[in-house]
């Protein structure tokens, strides 16, 4: 095996793939027919692979037309509010490094439209739903949980945790007493399987995580975004026209997994799923040994449509090395 | 050592095609690449799903490889060359385009698309074609679908900033082109010359450009009750439809740029400011 | 100008240095003498520039090799503590995406060494020192500053947010209450300028900083590093012997600048260091616009040592077409 | 559109000496690549700067593309060539040192160093050199400054997985070489048979290899009072001296590898589980 002398063209494009910051397995094809060998269950609702899509980052008309949505574990969908919300104004995306950071402040159809519109399809489609719901105030949620309460919904998500709007969303996400009262409430008025979805932005995590398990969460999903922003140096302005907006993609990777970790270790028992920066089949696999019942993806989707597939295939994979790992998650059981 | 690559064109799109979806993400090869003018590039793609399915109004989501820069660079599909083969048009504007201007040709880019809905072109009419500066590459399609349809006359009107670095595309694909730079006017100038010729109940205009030309242009039609389509554009976090980033206010709410457009009816509109 | 056939050597350089995660400049030579044009001064002790090295990223005997220490606005050395530290085993640092998690957990010589050793050296260099205080307890930090009070340092920096070390550190740093009364008590002990250095791992910045200036403090500097891990997918175990630890680099960019905003807008006045992810004088201005007084490079420094002299030399240059921001700057007023 | 590059080799150096310092991180260029073995490589690489500085036992920073892995990956320097190159020999790990296995000839890759303590050849003996797998390079080197030093005796005792991948490169450099793999025994099958031509008085081991072979190889050597160097290992985050990741426990405190070391005295290590 003498000196070789060039490059070649394959190479180039595994590296450049490699380099964008995305976490690629070389020749995985997520669309291939593929029949799942890998379960999990989350707040005893069995999904059929531990990987599901972040609210936010699914929107049933765009995301069809590139993969089958009965394929994911879980289908978490955007929030939905008790009235249509407009968001913020534009522009709602920056870059950071090896991340995003966006202030779309929840714009959404409301939860009448999401009844008889994306849930209704969804359903029919075969897909597994969470369904996140948005608030301003406690009224707001419980009167989305009401609504939601006898849809075909799987599991509500309550996100209490959205920095992009200025009442409700984080301000309650971050206050442990607050948010008991919060789930307590919204507690009474369904049986699906809650999930209470955690804010990165508190100096307590476990607090946070006490106070909605207490409150009668079923289930916690972390991280939502942490706050940020970029500044245009050529106008010295925020770029966002909201200023700070929520920190996602793989930078946020190894600080969702420290809390995931965290609230694992104070509460051995509660299902958790986790949530940022998973790009990859790998990634995914970090937050299952962490202590994650599943995980979900978002911003590797804005950045390529079957992101969530492909994490779903590769993780697939990893997992016929890991049979301890792969038959607790089966039984809804999280590694140690 | 090398293995195989996990996205070469081909595969990717036929085994989506095989599932009934649009393929995702591909790595593509970059055909040509040509400086048109200072900071303005033109770069062909073989992509043949892209160059099929292409409407004209339709761009692609173009990704640079430096890991400052994850999102989407959307770019206007300027023609559909040979089949397999689509070409945009760009100016070098920050990191993104500017890492664009340095590949050559059998270097690969990553490509998602095409995408979004494109200009309504089955009215029969005068099409006038107004396009300013790095906004005239979707225009260049819209002739080119118009020249293979048949039937219609179209004319281009184009302002530049200097250079008129895109007539030469343009010139085969109208009956009519006039263009003109900043230092002789702008396009509503072209637009006033062009009006004594116009039959306002049979034109059509279709319109891309700075925001506020664009609302210039859908001014002066207003005035004159011609239907006119406006090519916008938006920050973008997908450009396929998921993460409603990219909005636009209209008498419908608001819409996604990406999805919902980038072709809009000038007058749903909301032109900031009010409506027009 | 026809097809072009050919990339060129040149041309793959800047990308590679680019896709690294690097922000670099072409052609900028660190080392080239320079004359700066551009001071700041920060609570009232005038910089030569607004470019720091931060505190654990910066190592006299190491560093002097590459540079001159006299060119750094400011060096800001390793915590000290009353006694020697040996920190926490090993391994101590992973990989993140865009960045790094660190544990080494404030292992130093202690302060008697310090202050016969490092700090007398870089004064004779002639390098403006901030000098980073750390403690297990109250009564360590005032030991600290008690030997330092009439040491020839700049400025004594107070490290309540490490979150490598069990007590002290980041508990302090997270309890308004707790930081008022150590700050209270540490400006007793010394005229010196006083930098409180904030933790990012807070629910309320604004509180924490407020408690900070309300106990005496001349100045703040942010962000420490922000809790995060990383998993062996091999092993199922964290890679840090420690399990979590300090995540750093560019990845915390847009969360530090968030920071440093919402603390500029609560407190106009404060003099405000900002530090968390800087690899290029471009990175630098946006903290300035934000409303920093002047910027410290961390991790950067330890991807290349000559790193805090390229930004401060970038920002040296981004500053002359910004002579409104500079002559703020120079005067120790803030951007807004 | 293409800027002159920020670090070509020769200007960082040129300056780093003017002003009287070392360079910093720069990017170099490859000239050869070879596979000396499955997954086992060897690169040299034009550097003057590392060439004319390295120390045995000298390693450099080598630094990988992909954002994801921004730390340096610490290599031996295992031989210096025609002045200005260095070489380096290397398995592929993880995804660094992957990511260098597939590049070529004329390809860059970012350096820094030559950095690290070396071993000690200042003494006149009977020089043992007892290298394992990829801890062989930086003998290699020590061997290559024995023999330019001139007038000790070396011998190389290696110890392989499996194929004898270094012996072609130490061979030329010692007076004699024996090395052996998983199949026949390890590098104290070979220490045994050579100790009845040892004269402890007279000898001094080098060693480098997995942490567990260099402890054998040390309590080996302190039964016998041989003195003995060792080359350790440690996951970096700067490979420079600044950020105290590195550390080794020693009699003389917690130790940088990459600046108090790599090589240290085995008598100075507390091998895990206590001091031999
Ligand atoms: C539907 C659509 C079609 C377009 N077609 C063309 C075209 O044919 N030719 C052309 O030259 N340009 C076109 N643009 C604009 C082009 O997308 C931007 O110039 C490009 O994204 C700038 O990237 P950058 O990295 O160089 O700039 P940067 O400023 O570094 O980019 C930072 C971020 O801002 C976004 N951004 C910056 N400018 C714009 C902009 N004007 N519109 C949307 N996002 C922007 C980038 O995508 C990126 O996410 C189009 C935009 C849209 C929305
Ligand atoms: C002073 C020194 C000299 C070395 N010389 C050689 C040599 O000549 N040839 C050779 O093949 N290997 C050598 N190594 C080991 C080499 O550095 C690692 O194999 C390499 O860093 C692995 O990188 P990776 O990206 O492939 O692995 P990954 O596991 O993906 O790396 C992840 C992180 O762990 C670090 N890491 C992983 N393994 C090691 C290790 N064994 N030691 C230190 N850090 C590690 C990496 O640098 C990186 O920061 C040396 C190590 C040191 C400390
Ligand atoms: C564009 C965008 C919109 C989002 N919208 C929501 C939302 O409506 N509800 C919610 O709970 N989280 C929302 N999130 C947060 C994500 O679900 C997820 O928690 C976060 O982005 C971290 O994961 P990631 O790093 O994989 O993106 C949004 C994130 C992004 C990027
Ligand atoms: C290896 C390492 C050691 C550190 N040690 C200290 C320390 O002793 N005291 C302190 O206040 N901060 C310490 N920090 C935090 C940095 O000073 C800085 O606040 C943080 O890394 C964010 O900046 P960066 O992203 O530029 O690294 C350390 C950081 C690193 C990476
Ligand atoms: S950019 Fe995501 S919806 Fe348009
Ligand atoms: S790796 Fe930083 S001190 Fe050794």
């Amino acid at each position: 095996m003498g000196e070789i002398a060039v490059n070649d063209g394959s190479i180039m494009q595994e590296d450049k793939a490699m380099s964008a910051g995305r976490d690629i397995t070389p020749g995985m094809d997520p669309l291939e027919p593929h029949r799942w060998k890998h379960g999990t269950v989350v707040a005893g609702v069995p999904w059929k692979n531990p990987v599901g899509t972040a609210s936010g980052t699914f929107n049933l008309d765009a995301c069809q037309d590139y993969y089958d949505v009965a394929d994911m574990g879980a289908i978490g969908t955007k929030g939905v509010s008790p009235v249509p919300w407009e968001g913020n104004p534009s522009p709602r995306t920056a870059e950071t490094p090896a991340g995003m950071v966006n202030s779309v402040g929840l714009q959404n159809p409301g939860v009448d439209r999401y009844l008889v519109d994306e849930l209704p399809r969804l359903k029919a489609l075969g897909a597994t739903v969470v369904t996140n719901v948005a608030g301003h105030s406690d009224d707001d949620y419980a009167q989305v949980v009401e609504r939601l309460a006898d849809s075909p919904a799987d599991m509500l998500e309550i996100n209490v945790s959205c920095p992009n709007v200025s009442h409700g969303g984080m301000s309650v996400g971050t206050d442990p007493e607050a948010l008991n009262r919060l789930i307590h409430r919204l507690r009474t008025m369904t049986d699906k399987p809650m999930v209470v979805k955690l804010s990165p932005n508190v100096t307590d995590i476990v607090a946070v995580a006490q106070a909605s398990v207490e409150g009668g969460a079923d289930a916690l999903s972390l991280i939502n975004t942490l706050v940020g922003m970029r500044i245009d140096i050529d106008t010295g302005e925020p770029i966002l026209a909201q200023e700070t907006g929520g920190v996602s993609g793989p930078c946020v990777f190894p600080i969702a997994l420290g809390f995931v970790w965290r609230v694992r270790k104070a509460l051995p028992d509660i299902p958790i799923i986790g949530i940022g920066g998973i790009d990859s089949g790998e990634k995914a696999l970090e937050f299952l040994y962490a202590g994650a019942n599943a995980v979900e993806v978002g911003a590797a989707a804005l950045l390529d449509p079957v992101a969530p597939v492909r994490v779903a295939r590769e993780l697939d994979d990893l997992l016929d090395s890991r049979p301890e790992l792969a038959d607790l998650l089966s039984k809804g059981k999280t590694w140690k | 050592m090398s293995q195989p690559v996990f996205t070469t064109t081909e595969p990717v799109i036929d085994r989506a095609r095989r599932a009934g979806r649009r393929p995702g993400r591909r790595t593509d090869v970059i055909t040509g690449m040509e400086a048109l003018d200072q900071d303005v590039w033109r770069m062909t793609i073989e992509d043949p799903f892209a160059a099929q399915e292409a409407l004209p109004g339709s761009f692609v989501n173009l990704y640079p490889t430096d890991s400052m820069t994850l999102l989407p660079r959307p770019l206007g599909i300027s023609r559909v060359l040979g089949g397999n083969q689509i070409e945009v048009i760009f100016g070098v504007v920050g990191r993104g385009t500017h890492e664009f201007s340095e590949l050559r040709p059998g270097d690969c880019i990553d490509l998602l698309g095409p995408l979004g809905k494109g200009f309504d072109l089955s009215g029969s009419a005068h099409y006038i074609l107004v396009g300013g500066g790095l906004g005239v590459p979707p225009l260049i399609r819209a002739a080119q679908v118009l020249r293979e349809q048949g039937g219609a006359r179209s004319t281009a009107l184009l302002g530049y900033r200097s250079a008129h670095f895109a007539d030469r595309f343009m010139n085969p694909l109208v009956d009519d082109l006039r263009s003109i730079d900043n230092g002789q006017g702008d396009v509503i100038t072209l637009l006033d010359g062009l009006e004594p010729t116009l039959d306002p109940e049979d034109t059509i205009i279709l319109t891309c450009g700075p925001t506020p030309m664009m609302g210039a242009v859908a001014a002066w039609a207003g005035k004159r009750s011609i239907p006119t389509q406006c090519c916008m554009e938006a920050r973008m976090g997908c450009g396929y439809g998921t993460c409603v980033a990219c909005v636009v206010d209209t008498v419908n709410g608001r819409l996604k740029v990406c999805k919902d457009g980038p072709v809009f009816k000038a007058d749903d509109l909301l032109w900031k400011g009010g409506k027009h």
